[in-house]
Parts: structure tokens; C-alpha cells; sequence
């Protein structure tokens, strides 16, 4: 187990640390405040907030005092925020539907801003794939290296499920099933909750977001693309009923355009492996199964991860390995994989692993970031350590990129097209990235 | 063995204006403070020190609640401190052994706790630990100060010379020191913790770093005093008390500690050692409870974590086939009776299956299915194994404990006729202790077996690992003084081991390798 | 108490020269046999014949092990067999009620047992409870004869008056008469069968089709003698002790049954009242023995069936925190200091969830999974509720099982100053009874509570329900004897209930619903 | 539950027993001799057996001696047995792939025996759906009343959960998952299992027999067929492993051609409820997970069967069902299903159903007869009971004919169809029967 070797960058490293500019960061609500911002506070002195940007220029200000942000400035316009050259990476932590037309005049204004090397944006990178393909172009003739928040990579079950499968410990993958579930999807919509989630075209639904983070995790996890796939798209609850904080009925019922169910069954281009997949809108059952299930049968071994919820990018999540350790397993890159001492290779192993007071939430992204400043500080002296690169793929190393992102994009389009022309559609092309 | 024990009595400090200080301040706080002020420019307020341990006899039982018996050491860590007043407070770690890379992290300005991310391995970690723990001391000390604000920034530089993965317990002289620091640098100088409430609150910090440790390696770090090993139990409650070697005819008892260099990282190889241990003698106890009828903890004691230990078994045994409902008080002499009890019930219940237990054996045993033994006793921290050995180590848990007992009998014993007599019978109870470590608790490699046996066969009494195992120190009973033979065995040491295994070794390697060590101070804290 | 049990006792055999037969088979036989002739147009070997039973007190405690107070009734139930000489022999049974259809099965020729489709209801299954432990006993008494070759087949015609659903115990009649006849069939004359085997081996018979009940049905039929009750005991082993009421001044003491008419089929309702009360029993037991930290049954003695039960929880409560290793003997006053404790300690831990536990509380109490406790306990039968209410079911059941030993004191009173001494205070702990299976067992129903209202006020100075409840028939504690008011108790009942609830009543049917019952004759043959 | 009363027929009716003719009955090996005979034997004076037939009459003259059959004859020919008026019902317990072949010319030449009224055939009737559909117009012009085996739906805990799902105890249908295995179709066969399950085309294979009977009782307890499907068929193991039956591997591989995994999902035709289903092929692991799981979520409440292989029709499985009894339900014939008395509305429900001892192997072919003899006897005393009728479909009442076996083919056919074709079908009219 050596995934988990932190990096050996000091958090107080002699170069100057990177300086980051949000679009998004809010210090009263959404997403980047609960998460990109405790990473960085972790890494204080490799990422450095110098720059926030938000349609009112009050909003940002409010957060630099709130969270006494010294060198950071707030930018009346997106021009003077994008041309600035007091940044070296930009996040976008907003609303995935106003995406595109933030980022598109951004990395257009950032060409006066010589000094910028990054792009971070969160998952689902637009709304659509068209949106997804000029972004990731537009990005690419920029000349950024770039980065997309599909954290799930990061989770350490995840990493250890990846080094069990690739080291062997069950052999030949022989079939797979996942069960998952997408909380706000159901029969009742707690009274708070954002309208935007619920309707289909702003990039947060079951599929896109349930769905696709657990999908590529699954590929990640496995090393393989899909090369078949079938889908079933269900709209079976088009009205919800408001709910309070009790979760008492308001007796009022709200339209909902997103789906509430999906069923997705394919093949993986390694080894022709069976895929069965169902995830479930609504809130999440607890009385006969977990919430998030993912079974991966081996001819030589089973790995089982389970969650609470139905989000495996942000669960606490148990990973259970049972089986025996094929010694005589030749590995992808040849060399034999030293089996533990003191095991003799016909009994079965049996694995549990479990951090129990593990944040995921924050700790994802935390390690999310931390692999951008190895990267950024090339921290593990990685000789010729190329100045970017334009897909993490299947490396452990690395971080999930625009490219990485666009896949996803088009296996979720494929999905939607699936369940529109009824038919099961070969998708084993869509992984090779063409500029 | 003298009766005072650490209830009041308080951390040690000492300022520059002292009388006589301790030789361990004196000869490193200069040059510690000299790289604080290259590293920030600036004079600390105060330097904090812990040592590391060396344990004579009673390894991997602490974590049972039995009793053992370390001796800090002349190795230790030095933290010096300058506490900061800024608005948003930060805390910057700076290392002399450059191996161990800065660190800066932010104190969240709303009072809550500094994250650790279990899932990875880095020095700063244990800095967290203490951290962690004396920031949980002072919310209880002044809640009115540290419930909702945060603790004052601080700058650290830190040095010690307890090497790292020896098992002379350089995480715990590292723990205990930046509690110390913490607690002082938020109280001011006219705050003097004492020794238990330092003791108390750092024997349980590594877990949250993901090692479910006991307490001796912290326990004797703090209580630790010049020419006195302590004898350290848990349980009634913990207690640390100092005692002195008996005095013999014309020989010194001295013990000699020899590095076998192999390094073996806890936090690393938990999963298939340390934390499997803990593992399997929690299962053992609660086998051993299902097949003999008792309970172990009451509904009110158990809970989801809390799964009861060999300990906990011996008390509800005698509270069932014995009328004794008072558990075991630590009495010498019925405290031998009873774990001889509990040898010969290992044998009748876990020696059935030398080969190891399977999970399902085990879940059959406690009349539970897979999925509920796996959730209860394999998600509190990671592991991985191929069966469970509970009789080997159950074994080995009993008798380590009754070789303590008797152990502490020697060593309270008034006089021996001959000097021959006490280092024949402590150095048995050594090589006893060295067998079961290796045989039944699996935590010996060759190193540590190629030295013991040559340090036996060139003059010392008594050879066994010390701390964890796995590769790290041995510690060897000598008789010290001007006919003894501390120098044959370090002289046969080197040729025949260090020479052989590590050509390269350079004298000042090999100088620091095999060490006499003399009981040592325990926490102390100099203020400039 | 007579001290002779029916150790060696055996079942009483007569035949038609016997010079003065039993009243109840000098009255059925003939007809009986008579029948028989009709159907299959040839003589029976023999009439097997058991009673039904009223329970006086102790409702709901035998499947606890508590002891009861039983006594067989006039009203029984007869099978006329005849032994078959075929090559592959079969079962034909005709049942004089028409409700009950005609059935044929085949014995398997391998000598294994006839399966039983638990699934079903169907008369037959209870035939085949009866068949199933016989066929067993069988193959232990002679296993040449009957490991692997088929029993006898038989002709066998059924008539009973112990109405069905009455819970006068209609089911244990018929199985004991059948476990009687298959012995006897395959044995022949010669081979003469104890009580106490009968008893034994028909005390399981009605789990083969699903019902989990306690032994005191079977008992009271097998062991029944005219002019006595029955004392039955279940630990320390199974025992049935007649005893004689005692004699008062100027009233005898007679015990008036009411039938409610009110059918309730156990195996039917199982789910939701029978198999369910003897879930939460079970369950009770483990709470309060996880709650005070002692294990009901050690490894060898717990299965995945046998989870304990609240004597049990009893005996290891005394053990642990009395030092009583030995369990209870039955010993009355020493019975009754520890079922007052018991009643403490029910109010102590499981009052606070009067409401009833979910399943989450329970596995919570039990600290083990959802899944887990539903394997365990929910898996033995089917099941259905809501909540499980453990308080009310563990306190009915200890308070019910003191009540018990209390009426065995008063029935072992020599004499009393005045008769009424005896009535108001039998009386009192029946009514007692009454409102605790109303109140806490929740097994009475509004024509049950009405009769025993009726009845007080009408003499009566006792009445409960008897038998599993739900509907079925009621036990009254009248005086008889010339100045008793056995007539107007059945004249209140008669005008105020029967003919107002069932207007269209016959007199006959009015005449079998009320009957006064004297202690009758247990299980016995007829051989022609 | 009223659904367990015994039929109150005399196992002596003063009408004659039902004279049973079977072809396939062998006392030394086989189907029949494990479940047929046992069920008649409970039942030994409703049905009789008078008639064997087997292509070597020496078969049936052995298993008339073994067996002790006082009133059969061993036949010849088939058409002597099939002509002969001995018998009111002929049962059809041989290999499915003889089906076709023996069953035309038989019911050709049954036409002389005017006391023929049952033909009794083993699931799969035939190999192909063209074999089944002539078999069935054959039947119907020959006019008998016919019975399929597909008995999983006269399991206790099959017809409890309908029950259940049908007095609204679970409101709603929401979702379906249903994860099965095939123990034959691994990577290891066991030397002495018969070569024909293995080959395509029999009428024995994961899709045919473990998927087949598991739908049917899907459908069967939900009373819906499928709207919509779409299936994928693997074979990813060509060769299998020959093990002995202590499962050591004998060194030798043989062609396998029946599939080892199957994807399928679809949507029912009620309710457009989602099911998605992932069958496996090989040795049950005991692993993580049950070899049967069935979860059905319904509005009110949530319904589990788990059984330890993977073959729903013959396995003793555990219901469990938790859910708040909706007693404002209105039942779909309109009147208001009683709530048990002692229940709050509002509360919920916990039901586990299992019975320790109950043989499911022998338990569901013994009620699949008693059901026949209800029929024959008409013991429920039903007013003007007809003599015949073409189908079972979704009542509780009768048993399941070679109609309900056709339609199930028409959905496996599909399954195969969908496969091939790569397409999401539609297959909502296969349940309309047409002559």
C-alpha cells in the first residue's frame, strides 16, 4: 500500500506558492467554502488565495473579510479578473449551467494574464457535451493545464481497490453490479432545496451527477472504457411534494423535468466484462440494502465497496476484499508483484479497510489539490516530469483533467441517446481524444 | 518500590536562571535554539522535551491493560517554541532532519479541531496527535477560552535523536513533547501541568492517526526519572511508579540496547501487524467469553469500539467460576495464580486450532454471522490477513503479563546471596519473553535473533527485542560496572553482527547503535 | 402432593373383560367402533383415547419453562385403529365430522419420516405431528425394526367432543391419541408405553407444523387422573404431579368452563399472536441478559433455535450476581423472592419502552445489526408487528409464574378456617390473572372479559381466560356442592351472553357451551 | 393469509383418483423420481399412477418393480401408451430438447383415448419458441387441459409477497433489482453433469432455466408483463474446467456454448416500473453476497426474497417484507382490504416469513398437484367452474398452462432477440394470446 505516501512537498516550500483566483468562492453558502477552501487551508503555503471574482463585486468582499483573506483581491469584472497576472490557477466553483459562458470569455481575457498555468473546474463541465467540447478546445488553445473535480479518483477505498485489482488479488474481472441511490430524486423535495437541481439541461441530475461520478470511479477502479452499453432513463415521479425540515408534507407539489431512475447494463472493452447498474431517486432506504453498493467479482477473488449514501465521491465509504492472491499473476507491466511475505499463496486473504474518522467530503478534494501542487512542485522528483499533460486515464499519479472530463461527457450523452433510440449503442471509440 | 506516585507532582521545568540543570537540557537546548533563530529569526519563548523508552519485559500487553515495565532513555525529542499573536492563527513545523519536510497548517478560527487525514502517512500527522489531545485538555480546562476561539499560533522547530521506526518509541517523545508545548504555550508560564494529566491525555493520541497503541511508550516518556524504571499499569488506573535496581554485591545492572537498524514503520505495516495484533487479541478475549459463558463488558461498558480485552475475560471469569466480582486489583502474588488460570484455558479453548481461525470459525465461536464479526471487529482500522491466531496470541498475552509479575518480584527483592542469582533469573524471564515474542506473537525478524543470540553467548544474561518488533532495538541485560562485560558483548555485537550485516557502518553508526543506557529524565519543559 | 410421577407409571390399558372400565371409554367405545365397522367394513385392533385439559392458572409460561396448573376434562378424543399387513402400507384416516375430509398417504418404503408441508393447514398435519414423534421414538426403541424399513399401515377413524379453537387443547388431545395408537400398532400388545415417554415425546409434536408451544397440553392429557389437578413441571426435567383439591367445610371446589364460541385457530393467527408472543419472550430474555451483562446459554448450550428464555435469564442473573450457580429446583419460597427481583428488574430496564421496541431498538439492545437480530430471532416461524412489546410480555409471564406458585401453595393447604378463605383468595389470583393476559399478554377479547364479568357478579369468584386465548373458552372458581352456585352462575351466563350474543342458540349447543368440569382420566387404550 | 388453505378435498374422494400416465419416470435417475413421485405419493388416492412408457420398456418394467406401481403398465410404444385408455393425464418429465418429438405424435395418437383431459409438461416446453407454439396449437386442437412446471409460483413465499403487493402493503411498485446465479454455467464443470446443459439449442441454459423461471415469478407476483427490455448475452467462458466432485480440476477443459452471464432490464408494463437483473454463472460465492437477492421498493414499503442458490423455484427462500400498511388503499376490485385489527395506520410493519423445514423442492411440485386436484375435484366448490382454461396469468387460483409457458418463451426469445440486435424491444404484446 503506497499510494498513500504523502507527498514530500514541504508545506512551506522555498518557491513561491500557487496563487489561486476563484470564481465562485462564497463564504455564506455553496459548495467551494465546505470544500476547496478547507483543502487550501491545509495546504496554506502552496495554494495562496489571491484573487475572487463574483458577478457582485460585494459578494466577494464579504468573503475576503469573512474569511480574512489577506492577499487575496476582489475584481469588479471578469476581464480584470481573468487578465490579472496575480494568478497562477483559476477555479470554477459555480452553477455547472453558467459554466460555458464564464469560462469561454475567461480563457479568452487570460490571454493577457502570462502567468496563468491552471484551470480547475468542477464536474459536470457544462451542460451539455457540445458545451463540454468547445470548452475543453478553447482550453487546450489556451494552453492551461487543466483539472476537473471528479474527486472520486482520490477517495483512498478507491486508490486501494485500483492497486488490489491491477496487483491481481482477484484475478480476471468476471462480472459487476452496482447499486446506487440520488437522494433529491424521489417523491418528496425538502422545501429548500435549489429549483435548478431539479430541472433537466443545467447539468445536475441523477445521470450526470449519480451516476457519472460513480461510472468513472468504476472505470478508474477497473481500467477499462465501456465498449457496449444500454440505458433506460425514468421520469415516474414528474411531480415531487414539498416537504419542511421534518420532513412534513407542505401539500404542495412542485414539477421535476430530472430523472428519478436509471438503468445502465454494458461491457467493459477489457475482457468483455458485464456491468449491471441501477440507481434510485429518493430518499434513501435503509431497511434491507446499503445505499451504495458496488460488487466486483473475480475468478480469483471478490471486492465489495459500500456506502451510506448513494454518492461514492463524497461517502466514507467500507472496502471488503476477500480471495487468493494469484502469485502466479504476470502483471501488465511484466514484472512479478512481490506477494507479502509470510502468506502462502493458495489461502485466501481477506481484507478490510475502513479509515473511520475519514472526512470524505473534504478530504477528496484536499487530496485532489495535493496532487496538483506534487504535480506543480514535481515533489516526488519525477525525472523529465512533462510540463502538462492531457489525461490522467487509468495513472495512478496525476489528477482528472478536461479531457478525463469530456469522456465522461460523452458516456453520459451516449447514455441519453441509449434511452432515446432504444437501442444498446458501441461506445468503445469514445475514449480516444481527437483536438 | 517507592509509593509516591505522579498525582500532583508536576512537569519539571527549568529556566537558564536554574540552579542545576538536567544534563539533557543542558547539553541540547543551546543548539536548539541556535536553529530556531537561523530557521525564524526570532528567540523562542520555551523548549519542551520528552524521551523515547527502552522496555525491559511485557511487550504488546499494554493494549491489554497489563502491566509493564519501560525505563526512559537518554534519547529524546526538543521542540522549541515561539507563541505567535496573530489574528488568524497558523502553526509552522520546522524539522533538523530534513527527511521530515516543513509543514504550515491554519488553526480554524471558529475553535474546532485541526483535521488528520488517517489515509496518510506524514511526521506532521503526530504533531496533530498532540496537538489534538492538548487542545481537548485545555477546552475542558478553560472552556470559556477555547470552546469557540482558536489556540495561538505557533512557530516549532524540532529536534531529537531517537531514531524514527527503532521501536524506542520516538512517535510517543514527539507526542508528549508538543502536548506539553501547546498546553504551556495557551496557559503561560504560570500554568504547571502535572505529570498524570499529561500522561492521561497522551496515552490514547495515536489513535487518532490510525494506531490503536496502549500507553507505555507514553506513560514512561513523561513519568520517565534519572536511575528509576518504572513499573506502569492501567488498570485499577494508571499509575506510574519509579523503582530502583536492587543493589548487588560487586556488579552493576545495566541494560544495553543495540539498534538492529531494520526500520519498521507502525503506521505503514499496521494493517498486516500492529493494528492486526490488537485485532486478534480483542477476538481471542471475546471467544473466550462466548465459549465459557460471560459477558465481557455490560451493556453500559461495550459499545461499537469498545469490544472488551484478555483482561476484561480474566475479571468476568472469576466473577463467574471464582464469587470474585472486584476486578483483579494487581496484586502480585494472585495475579500469578490467575493467569496461570488463563494459560490453561487458552489450552482447552484455542488450542484446537493452531492453524488460526478463519473468519467464519471465528463467527461460529461467537454465534454471529461473517458480515457481523467483519463489521465489528475488522472496520475499526485496516487489516489484512489470512486467518487469526488467536490461541499464539492469547498465549502469548498471559504469559508476557506473568513474567512482568515475576519480573517485579526480582526486582523488589531486598538481596540476592549472589549477584549470579538475579541476572540468571531476570535474564530467563528476558529469553522467555524473546521466544514468545518470536514463536507465538510473530513480531521478531532475523536481525533481532542473530544479535540476541550473540550478545548470550558473549556475556549478557538476558537478550530480547524492545517496542513493537518487527526489526528495531534489542535490549540485553549486561552486568555493568568495572568487571562486568558491557564491552564484550559490544565488541562481539559489532564484528560478528553490524560488520557483517552492514560493511559500510561508520564508527559514529556504529557508536550510536549499541547504547548503555541509564534511566533517564521523563517530560520536561525549559523556559527562556 | 402425592410424591409418585410417572416415572414408571404406565399408560393404562383395558380390554373388554376388564371388569370396570373407565366411564369415558365404557360410553365412546362402542359407538366409536361401531363406526369404524361402517367405514371400513372390518374390526379395529384397538381405541387409543386422550383428553383435552383446562389450565387453571399459568397461561403462556410453559414455553418458558414455568410450571402450571392443568387438569384434564371429560371431553377427549378417540381413535379406533386397525393394524395392516401390506406390502407397501399406507394411512387412511376418517374423521366422524364431515368438516374434516378423508385422507390416504403412503409410508415411504425406506422407513423415513412422512413429510409434513408446513405451509398448510389441514387436520392431517396434526395426524402426522403425532405419527412423526412416534415413528422417532420408535427407531430409538428399535432400530433394527425401524431404521430403514416402513412402519404398519393402518386403518384409523377419529371422533373427539374437545371442540377445535376452543383452547381446551383439541390438538393435544388428538396428537397424544395418535402417538399412543402408532406405538401400540407397531409394538403390539405386549409393549406397554410410561406416561412419562408419552409426555415426553408429544411435548415437541405441534413444532413439525409450525407451532412453537411449551409441553403443558400434552402433559395434562398424557398424565391426567380422575379427582386430581396436575402440578406439571418442566425444569429441572419434565414432571406431572397430581394432586387432590383440599377438602373445605361445606362447599366443594368446582371449576365451571365457558365456551366464548369464539374460534381461534393458533396455527393461522401464528404469526401475529402465538409464534409471535413466544418471539418476544425470547427476545425479552436476551435483552435484560444483555442489559445486565450475563449470557443466557453458554456456546455448547445456545443454537441458532435455542436463544434462552427468561428462566434461564433468571438462573444466570442469581449465578452472577448471587453466587447461585445451581439453577432454581422449583423450591416455592425461594421461587417466589426471585420472581419479585425478576419483576424489578423488568421495571428497571425495559419500562421506558412501554410503547413497544422497534427492531432497531432491539438490535441496538442487543448490539447487533438490524439484519442480524431479524436472522436470528424473526427467521424460526413467521412473523408480523409493528412493535415488540418486551415489558408487558417478560413482566405477565414472571408474574403469571408467581401467581402459580402461590395457587400450589393454597392448594396444598391443608385446611382453611372457612371455605370462603379458599375462594376469595384462588379467586383473586385467577382474576389477576385475567388482567394481566388482558392487559399485558394481550390475548383475551371482548367475550371473554364479558363472561368473567357476568360470571363474578354471579357467583363466580375466579374466571379467566384458559388456554392460548384469542377467543376459546373461560375457567370460573365456583362453589359447588348443594349450597353452591354452580346453576346460577350457568343461568346468569346462559340469559346475559349466550342469548344475547347468539340469539339463534340451540338448547344442546347452550348445554355443551357451559359444562362443569371434574378432573378426568389421562390417556389410556382399549384393546378389543 | 388465506392463500395456505389445504384444499379440502378427500385425499379419498369418493370419485375415482386421476389415472396418470408418465413418460420419463425412471426410479434410478432423473427429475421425476425426485418430485413427481413423492407429490403423488402425499396425494396416493387423488392421482394413480396406471401407465409408463420410456423408449426401452425395460426402463419402466424396473421402475414398476422398484416402485411397487400395483395398477401401471409398462407401454411398448408410445403409441400403444399414448392410445391407451387407462389414462386421464399425461406427464411429460424427459429432456427438453425430446419435447417436440414426442409430444405431436403423442397427443396424434392420444386421440383414441377419449379419457384423456391433462397434458402435464416440464418447463421448458421444447427448445425454440416455433417448437412451443406448435406444441401449444397442438394441444388446444387436441382440446386437454394443460399444466407447465413453472412452480416457483406455487412457492409459500411467492404467493405470500403477492399477496402482500396485491392488498397494497407496499403501495406503488418504485423499483426492482434482482441479482441471480446459475450454478452450472462457471469456469469449472463438475465430470459427471449431463454434456446437454451446456449446449445452445437444448432448452437448458442459464437464460431458458434460471432466468425463465425467476421472470415468470416476477411477473407472476407483480401481475405485470414487461412493456419494454433490453438483454445482453455473454459467453465469456468458451471452455470449462472438468473437476471431480471433490473439486480438484482434472487437467481438462470442454467446450461450453450455453451463455454464463446475463444483463437484462426493463420496465414493466404497470406502472413503467424500472427492473434491472444480473444473472451469473458459476459456483454460488458465499462471499459478500446471497445467490438470490429480489428487491422490490414500493412507496409504502419494501419487499426482500433471498434464497442461498441461485434457482428461485426450488430453493427454501426468506421473505421479508417492512413497510406502513396503506389502509385508505383502494384495493383494484374497489373494496377496502381490512386492516389486521391492533394495527395504527400510520405505523409500520415488519413481516419475515420463513419455514425452517419446508423441502421447496418436493413442497412446490406437491402443491402444483393439489392444485390440478382442486380443479379436478373442484373442492373449493367454485359455482360453475369451467372445464378448461387457456391460462393462469395472475390469479391465485389455478395453475400455470402451456399459454403462460408460450408467453414466457415469447420474453426469452426477446431476450436472445434484443442481444442480437443490439436494441431495446418492445414487447408489450406478447401476452396476447391468439390461436
Amino acid at each position: 500500500m503506497d499510494y498513500n505516501k504523502r507527498s514530500s512537498v514541504s508545506t512551506v516550500p522555498n518557491a513561491a506558492p500557487i496563487r489561486v483566483g476563484f470564481v465562485g468562492l462564497n463564504a455564506a453558502k455553496g459548495w467551494a467554502i465546505k470544500t476547496h477552501y478547507p483543502a487550501i487551508l491545509q495546504l496554506s503555503s502552496q495554494f495562496q488565495i489571491t484573487a475572487l471574482y463574483s458577478p457582485k463585486i460585494e459578494t466577494s468582499i464579504a468573503t475576503i473579510q469573512r474569511l480574512k483573506l489577506s492577499n487575496a483581491t476582489a475584481f469588479p469584472t471578469l476581464e480584470s479578473f481573468a487578465s490579472s497576472s496575480t494568478i497562477d490557477m483559476i477555479v470554477i466553483a459555480i452553477q455547472v449551467a453558467s459554466h460555458y459562458e464564464v469560462v469561454m470569455p475567461l480563457l479568452e481575457f487570460s490571454k493577457n494574464n502570462p502567468n496563468l498555468k491552471y484551470l480547475f473546474v468542477e464536474w459536470a463541465l457544462a451542460c451539455s457535451l457540445d458545451q463540454a467540447e468547445s470548452i475543453y478546445k478553447a482550453a487546450a488553445e489556451r494552453g492551461v493545464q487543466t483539472i476537473i473535480s471528479l474527486q472520486g479518483r482520490k477517495s483512498p477505498y478507491i486508490l486501494r481497490a485500483k492497486e488490489l485489482i491491477s496487483q491481481g488479488y482477484i484475478g480476471d474481472i468476471n462480472s459487476i453490479e452496482i447499486a446506487g441511490n440520488g437522494g433529491w430524486y424521489g417523491y418528496e423535495r425538502p422545501v429548500k432545496s435549489p429549483k435548478y437541481i431539479y430541472e433537466i439541461g443545467n447539468g445536475v441530475d441523477l445521470v450526470t451527477t449519480t451516476f457519472g461520478h460513480t461510472i468513472d470511479i468504476l472505470q478508474y477502479m477497473t481500467s477499462s472504457y465501456f465498449s457496449r452499453i444500454n440505458a433506460m432513463v425514468f421520469n415516474n415521479i414528474p411531480e415531487q411534494e414539498l416537504i419542511d425540515e421534518r420532513g412534513n408534507r407542505l401539500g404542495q407539489r412542485v414539477p421535476k423535468t430530472v430523472p428519478d431512475h436509471l438503468l445502465f447494463q454494458g461491457t467493459l472493452l477489457n475482457g468483455n466484462v458485464p456491468v449491471s447498474c441501477s440507481f434510485k431517486g429518493g430518499k434513501p432506504t435503509k431497511k434491507f440494502t446499503k445505499n451504495l453498493v458496488i460488487d466486483i467479482h473475480g475468478t480469483k477473488g471478490d471486492l465489495k465497496l459500500e456506502g451510506d449514501a448513494g454518492f461514492a465521491e463524497i461517502s466514507n465509504l467500507v472496502l471488503y476484499y476477500s480471495g487468493t492472491r494469484a502469485n502466479d499473476f504476470p502483471l501488465a507491466n511484466g514484472q512479478q508483484a512481490p506477494l507479502d511475505p509470510g502468506y502462502d499463496a493458495g489461502k485466501e486473504i481477506m481484507e478490510v479497510y475502513h479509515l473511520r474518522n475519514y472526512n470524505a467530503i473534504v478530504g477528496n478534494i484536499h487530496r485532489l489539490y495535493q496532487s496538483i501542487s506534487d504535480f506543480h512542485f514535481n515533489t516526488k522528483k519525477i525525472p523529465e516530469l512533462p510540463s502538462q499533460f492531457v489525461m490522467q486515464g487509468f495513472d495512478f499519479e496525476g489528477f482528472p483533467t478536461l479531457m478525463d472530463a469530456l469522456i465522461l461527457h460523452r458516456l453520459i450523452e451516449s447514455v441519453y441517446k441509449s434511452n432515446m433510440m432504444g437501442s444498446t449503442l458501441n461506445v468503445s471509440n469514445i475514449s480516444h481524444y481527437s483536438l | 518500590m517507592t509509593k509516591s506516585h505522579s498525582e500532583e507532582v508536576i512537569v519539571p521545568e527549568f529556566n537558564s536562571s536554574a540552579k542545576e540543570l538536567p544534563r539533557p537540557l543542558a547539553e541540547k537546548c543551546p543548539s536548539i535554539i541556535k536553529k530556531f533563530i537561523s530557521a525564524y529569526d526570532a528567540k523562542p519563548d520555551f523548549v519542551a522535551r520528552s524521551p523515547g523508552r527502552v522496555n525491559l519485559i511485557g511487550e504488546h500487553i499494554d493494549y491489554c491493560d497489563f502491566s509493564v515495565l519501560p525505563l526512559a532513555i537518554d534519547f529524546d525529542m526538543l521542540c522549541a517554541v515561539k507563541v505567535l499573536n496573530e489574528k488568524n492563527p497558523s502553526i509552522t513545523l520546522i524539522n533538523a532532519d530534513p527527511k521530515f519536510a516543513q509543514r504550515k497548517f491554519d488553526l480554524p478560527l471558529d475553535g474546532s479541531y485541526v483535521t488528520i487525514d488517517p489515509s496518510v502517512s506524514d511526521w506532521s500527522n503526530y504533531f496533530k496527535c498532540g496537538l489534538h489531545v492538548a487542545h481537548s485538555f485545555l477546552k475542558k480546562l478553560a472552556p470559556e477560552r477555547f470552546a469557540s476561539a482558536p489556540l495561538a499560533g505557533l512557530q516549532v522547530f524540532c529536534e531529537g535523536d531517537v531514531p524514527t521506526g527503532s521501536g524506542l518509541s520516538s512517535s510517543a517523545a514527539f507526542i508528549c513533547a508538543v502536548a506539553l508545548a501547546v498546553v504551556k504555550a495557551n496557559m503561560g508560564p504560570g500554568y504547571h501541568m502535572s505529570k498524570q494529566n499529561l500522561m492521561r491525555i497522551t496515552v490514547v493520541a495515536e489513535h487518532y492517526v490510525g494506531v490503536n497503541n496502549g500507553g507505555m511508550d507514553q506513560a514512561a516518556s513523561v513519568c520517565g526519572e534519572e536511575d528509576h524504571a518504572l513499573y506502569v499499569e492501567f488498570k485499577p488506573q494508571l499509575k506510574a511508579t519509579p523503582f530502583k535496581f536492587p543493589q548487588l554485591k560487586n556488579h552493576e545492572i545495566s541494560f544495553v540496547i543495540a539498534n538492529t537498524l531494520v526500520v519498521s514503520n507502525k503506521f505503514e505495516t499496521a494493517p498486516t501487524n500492529y493494528n492486526l495484533r490488537v485485532v486478534e487479541v480483542t477476538t481471542a478475549a471475546n471467544v473466550l467469553a462466548a465459549t465459557y459463558g460471560v459477558v465481557l463488558l455490560s451493556g453500559k461498558e461495550g459499545s461499537s469500539t469498545n469490544k472488551g480485552n484478555l483482561r476484561d475475560f480474566m475479571n468476568v471469569y472469576y466473577a463467574r467460576y471464582h464469587n470474585i466480582s472486584t476486578p483483579w486489583n494487581g496484586d502480585i502474588e494472585s495475579g500469578i495464580e490467575r493467569l496461570t488460570k488463563m494459560l490453561v484455558l487458552v489450552e482447552e479453548s484455542l488450542a484446537n486450532k493452531k492453524q488460526g481461525f478463519s473468519v467464519d470459525d471465528v463467527a461460529q465461536s461467537l454465534n454471529c454471522s461473517r458480515e457481523e464479526f467483519t463489521r465489528d471487529y475488522l472496520t475499526t482500522s485496516p487489516v489484512r490477513f489470512q486467518v487469526l491466531k488467536l490461541y499464539q496470541r492469547a498465549k502469548h498475552v498471559y504469559s508476557e503479563s506473568l513474567r512482568v509479575l515475576k519480573a517485579v518480584k526480582l526486582m523488589t527483592t531486598a538481596s540476592f546471596t549472589a549477584d549470579e542469582d538475579f541476572f540468571k533469573q531476570f535474564g530467563a524471564l528476558m529469553n522467555e519473553s524473546q521466544a514468545s515474542c518470536d514463536k507465538l506473537y510473530e513480531c521478531s525478524c532475523p536481525e533481532i535473533d542473530k544479535i540476541c543470540s550473540i550478545a548470550l553467548s558473549n556475556g549478557s544474561y538476558g537478550s530480547r527485542l524492545t517496542g513493537a518488533g518487527w526489526g528495531g532495538c534489542t535490549v540485553h541485560l549486561v552486568p555493568g560496572g568495572p568487571n562486568g562485560n558491557i564491552e564484550k558483548v559490544k565488541e562481539a555485537l559489532a564484528n560478528e553482527f553490524y560488520k557483517v550485516k552492514y560493511p559500510k557502518i561508520t564508527d559514529a553508526e556504529l557508536e550510536n547503535a549499541i547504547i548503555v543506557s541509564k534511566p533517564a529524565l521523563g517530560s520536561c519543559l525549559y523556559e527562556l
